[in-house]
């Protein structure tokens, strides 16, 4: 498939079933004035700041009960590779304080099914679509990326280079600059895409693997996956998940993500979606203020299914309290 | 039930309800019983289907628990639990009068073959709390029903009196023998199997129990069904914490089950959650 | 001051006013038989593997109302550099989702105080004194180990490398291979007393490190220090602490640091000093089961300052549940 | 009081009690009043000492919280408690008969100078709570107190009963005028100052007015004792997160502290927890 350009990102305003992004977009008070949740994240306009976190929210079908899809800002699938992935053996969750650790291993039913059956349902609603892509290899990154590069029902695609719950490939990709840059410099040559690249926490120095990625075209990057940690059952003297080690995410992991983003958003140019253990639109404020220009919910899905909702509403309550008009004023407003 | 599965399937919605508790008391050794007011979940919900439970929040513990409903009347749901670790601490702790929030009806619950006469159900411990229901509706069926029902000891046995009201006959089996008859339940549930000879087994408790009676059926050339527990999170078919291994590949205990036809599950892919 | 040697680990063996650590070091119980709780690290003979972990017990003083120091496996001490340390500003600290966010900044009233003061006061205890060692820069570790090196009070030194809360020095040396085993050369070489390099958990491979520690001499290592985080308050736009990060500690770091004990217990031969979240005997068994010889109680005991005397008990309850005689026989225990 | 800085001075241990709530009753706008059976504690316990309360197990914030007792009497202690966050709001959820821990007491608390006969108390909005048991104290020593009693508003005042029992005059401030003379309780506190000519003025509340009530009180030649609050891990002096910048170094505000020599305090380094 060959590169596309220009970029595909505006296809909302194309089809005609669907209501342009600024119907639902700004929340009108007359009291206190209207705010403007719009920002605009790697060239796709989202109607608010608030998006699914990868893997946690699959395609959103789940989750249509509780969330229309057109609701967020943008939905962002779980992460698809080339061929169907098993996944992990069982058990493939932990407790621990405040978090979970997973290790799913990227169970996904490959890029062909994720099409015709996953996509196709989004496709019927009015949200920006964000594909999160798996690879054991660059080659399978790359192939999966130009598969996708040829459906039209995709905004965005995210580069998983920091799943810690796989062998080969997933997280090993993360935490070197070298094979980061690479990645990132052959999918972007395979797409015209906006490509995010999403960024694994499990190193010495984020900043300087968001600079790389930066450096060989991505638009954005995303932080954080989650952590590389580890439960133990005492009584039986065995790791929890069957793996032994698997992700930590959920309110656990906040403070060393708001710490990341701070970091990473001072350190590159391209916009930064912030992640980890957001559970209200509180938390997701202080993401933005550290520098994201957009937020992701995961965790907190399993907590509450509405919660990307709550956290939307939560960013129209702060904003009304301080008198801020528009939600991307939030972006690095932190102060000394 | 809504599942990635069946992305294009009629969906039928699960529900996000605030209730009250109504009743919580102890019951057996370590189970209780909660009753809570529950009206659009209570309406809905069959039998082994399970509610997803926000026990308490500002705790330590982030996560829903999985919960069959015992019995179902009215406005109101019950929930047999058996006080394990931190989460279903705090459930006893929950006084009337105290709001949670369930996500229910979810999973595919038990089904009545057409035709079917005569039932054998086979409860190790609190496998009988998604079996009360199950008898009920047997009952209203006219489905004749033995159940074979098991506990460690005397003091643990549970949901003997709902059993006894709607089921055709009742045998028991206590580790120590504190009751009915000294040894597992598969004892008497082979005999049931045999002597009743019935058109379908229901079976609920710890996996290698569900396994031997899955095996017992399957050699008896009666179907089985068997009510799985996996550790989840969602619990409504999104992240994919609670595979399954079937012969029709992985599926997900949550939404796919948590009942599965026996046969179709690769019992030695499986894992239970770690007990102690 | 010159290397000594042999090592100054029989210190309680010769003074007489002390009784010797077999006396608390085992627990009967006529029903389940007796719990030998000795265990053995860089050479020191500790009657439990329950110490105090840096920082948060000063040099147990304020603790004595609650706990007597001679009950616990070793005594840390609050990190002690050359010259007095005024620390960061306030505030110095926030609290986080089971966890708590600190940036003291190594606040210590310098070595010759220390020593005149908080050792002379320590040597009044039976307890093994860990002490544990600050600086800006590899000569002010140097100079502070030898100073140390020559008191006769101090059992083992353990030199912090990985301190996030200074701007020169501290976690620099942790991170970086080359400068840790740089440190830990240049402070083996002035002292003969066992040394315990202090790991920093905020590096992609924290068992490299270990290994090169490892290869300079180490007798041990601890793991882990608190992961650099960051909290902000989002309606005063500004960060909670003074200093904008900060270290986490408490149950949200169990994971990642169970994880990477579990990781540099299996690289390296030397005893691994296992902390991070502990707040119950449980916690502690499953950091020696995966790796942990000994452990530390931090955070814990500003939560219920008798922390450390419930995870020594907890330990014992869970000894007797499943018949082990001997806790160090928990060490690496964890079963596939 | 321990102190690593009084390491070799004799030691007054604080206790680690087992309470059982009495009473906790709401008693004036988002401002509760709990009763705690601390016999221990309750015996020893100095007006301006401080207890570190562990509100909650299982609760995702694990610290405890330090609050002033503000009435102690037989095996009682009374603390007076505004709700803010997540700790107060737990607090006030504590029901009589439930029990918590508390360390105490601790801190060094209000002195009263050899024969002082006169003494001014300016509490702005909870910095009352501190200010219970000293004036009940002055009372007993026969030291004639004034009050300056501030609030926002009427609805918001705390411990005017306490205040008119014991003191011999009480000057309240509010911020709206709701109740007293309208503006901040700094007005009422200099005119007091001025007329009574106290011997001692002794303040607690908002950081800013301590600080301006302590620059009154140097410029009347009176001494002045201000309470200080500041984020507190271990309470008992060994974290050093509650450092206080003084003319004689950094002082703990849980041990050297939290009571000190308003002269004494280097107002410009110090620092107040954030609030909103
Ligand atoms: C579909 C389904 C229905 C269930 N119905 C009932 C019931 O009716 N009565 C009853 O007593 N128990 C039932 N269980 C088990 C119940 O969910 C667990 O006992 C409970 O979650 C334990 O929580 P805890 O916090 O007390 O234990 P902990 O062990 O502290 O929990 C730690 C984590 O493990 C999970 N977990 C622990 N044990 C299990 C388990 N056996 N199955 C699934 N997750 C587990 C918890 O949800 C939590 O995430 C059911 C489980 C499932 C999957
Ligand atoms: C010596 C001392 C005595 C005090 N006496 C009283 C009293 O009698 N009545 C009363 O209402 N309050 C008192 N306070 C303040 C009280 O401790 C805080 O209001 C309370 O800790 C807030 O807890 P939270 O969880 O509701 O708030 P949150 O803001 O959610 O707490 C988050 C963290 O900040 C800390 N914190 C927040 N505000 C303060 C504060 N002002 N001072 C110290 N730590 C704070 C908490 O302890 C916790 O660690 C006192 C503080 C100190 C230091
Ligand atoms: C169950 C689960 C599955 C996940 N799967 C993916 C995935 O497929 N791809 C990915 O990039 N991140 C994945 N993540 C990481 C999340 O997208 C997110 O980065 C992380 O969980 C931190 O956010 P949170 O604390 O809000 O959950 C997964 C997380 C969880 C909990
Ligand atoms: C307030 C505070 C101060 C600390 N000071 C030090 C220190 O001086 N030297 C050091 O090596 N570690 C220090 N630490 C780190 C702890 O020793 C420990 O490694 C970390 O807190 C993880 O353990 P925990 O979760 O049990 O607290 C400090 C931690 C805290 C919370
Ligand atoms: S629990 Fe999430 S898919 Fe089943
Ligand atoms: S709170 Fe720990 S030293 Fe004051």
């Amino acid at each position: 498939m060959p590169p596309k350009s220009p970029r595909d990102t505006d296809r909302h305003h194309e089809q005609g079933s669907r209501t342009g992004p600024d119907v639902e977009s700004s929340v009108t008070d007359n009291q206190t004035g209207t705010v403007d949740l719009r920002v605009k994240v790697a060239g796709i306009e989202l109607r608010n700041p608030v998006m699914s976190a990868s893997g946690t929210f699959a395609s959103g079908f789940e989750y249509a009960a509780f969330v229309e899809p057109s609701r967020l800002g943008a939905l962002v699938t779980k992460g698809v590779s080339l061929e169907p992935w098993a996944g992990n053996a069982s058990p493939r969750i932990a407790e621990t304080a405040s978090g979970m650790l997973n290790s799913i291993g990227l169970q996904n039913p490959g890029v062909e099914v994720f099409i015709a059956r996953d996509l196709a349902w989004l496709s019927t609603w009015d949200v920006p679509v964000v594909v999160n892509v798996s690879g054991h290899s660059v080659e399978e990154y790359v192939a999966v990326v130009e598969r996708l590069d040829a459906e039209v029902g995709i905004d965005a695609l995210e580069v998983n280079i920091s799943c810690p719950n796989v062998d080969a490939g997933g997280m090993a990709f993360g935490t070197d600059c070298s094979s980061a840059a690479e990645v990132t410099r052959r999918v972007r040559a395979v797409t015209g895409k906006p490509l995010i690249v999403k960024l694994s926490p499990n190193v010495t120095d984020i900043a300087e693997i968001a600079r790389a990625v930066e450096a060989e075209g991505a638009d954005a990057v995303s932080l954080i996956n989650t952590l590389l940690g580890m439960a133990i059952d005492a009584h039986s003297f065995k790791p929890k998940l069957a793996r032994a080690v698997g992700g930590l995410s959920g309110p656990a992991i906040k403070p060393v993500a708001l710490r990341m983003v701070w970091q990473v958003s001072r350190a590159v140019g391209i916009p930064v979606i912030g992640m980890g253990g957001i559970m209200t639109g509180e938390d997701a404020v202080e993401f933005m203020l550290a520098g994201a220009s957009a937020v992701a919910v995961g965790t907190a899905n399993f907590v509450d299914p509405t919660a990307t909702l709550r956290v939307i509403d939560g960013i129209v309550a702060f904003c009304r309290e301080h008198g801020i008009a528009r939600a991307s004023e939030l972006t690095g407003a932190l102060r000394g | 039930m809504i599942c990635a599965g069946d992305i294009s399937a009629s969906i039928e919605h699960p529900l996000l309800e605030r209730v009250t508790v109504l009743a919580n008391d102890r019951v057996a050794t370590g189970v209780g019983l909660i009753a809570l007011h529950a009206p659009r979940v209570a309406a809905r919900i069959e039998p082994g289907q399970f509610v997803h439970l926000r026990i308490a929040r500002g705790s330590s513990f982030l996560l829903r628990r999985p919960f069959s409903v015992h019995l179902a009347g009215g406005e109101r749901i019950e929930i047999l639990y058996q006080v394990l670790g931190e989460g279903t601490r705090a459930l006893a702790a929950r006084a009337p009068g105290e709001e949670m929030d369930v996500i229910g009806p979810l999973g595919r619950g038990w089904t009545v073959p057409d035709g079917a006469a005569h039932a054998l159900l086979v409860a190790g411990g609190l496998g009988a709390a998604p079996m009360g229901m199950l008898v009920a509706r047997l009952a209203d069926l006219g489905v004749a029903a033995s159940v074979a029902l098991g506990a460690p000891t005397k003091e643990r046995l549970v949901a003997l009196d709902v059993f006894e009201a709607h089921a055709r006959r009742v045998v028991l089996a206590t580790d120590d023998g504190s009751a009915g008859e000294h040894g597992f339940v598969t004892a008497p549930a082979g005999r049931l199997l045999a002597e009743d000879r019935p058109d379908v087994v229901y079976a609920c408790g710890p996996e290698v129990m569900e396994r031997a009676v899955a095996r017992m059926a399957a050699d008896a050339g009666v179907p089985c069904q068997v009510s799985l527990e996996r550790l989840m999170a969602c619990g409504i078919g999104a992240c994919l914490s609670c595979v399954v291994a079937t012969r029709s590949g992985q599926k997900r205990a949550c939404c796919d089950g948590p009942v599965f036809d026996a046969k179709e599950v690769l019992w030695d892919a499986s894992e239970v959650p770690p007990r102690h």
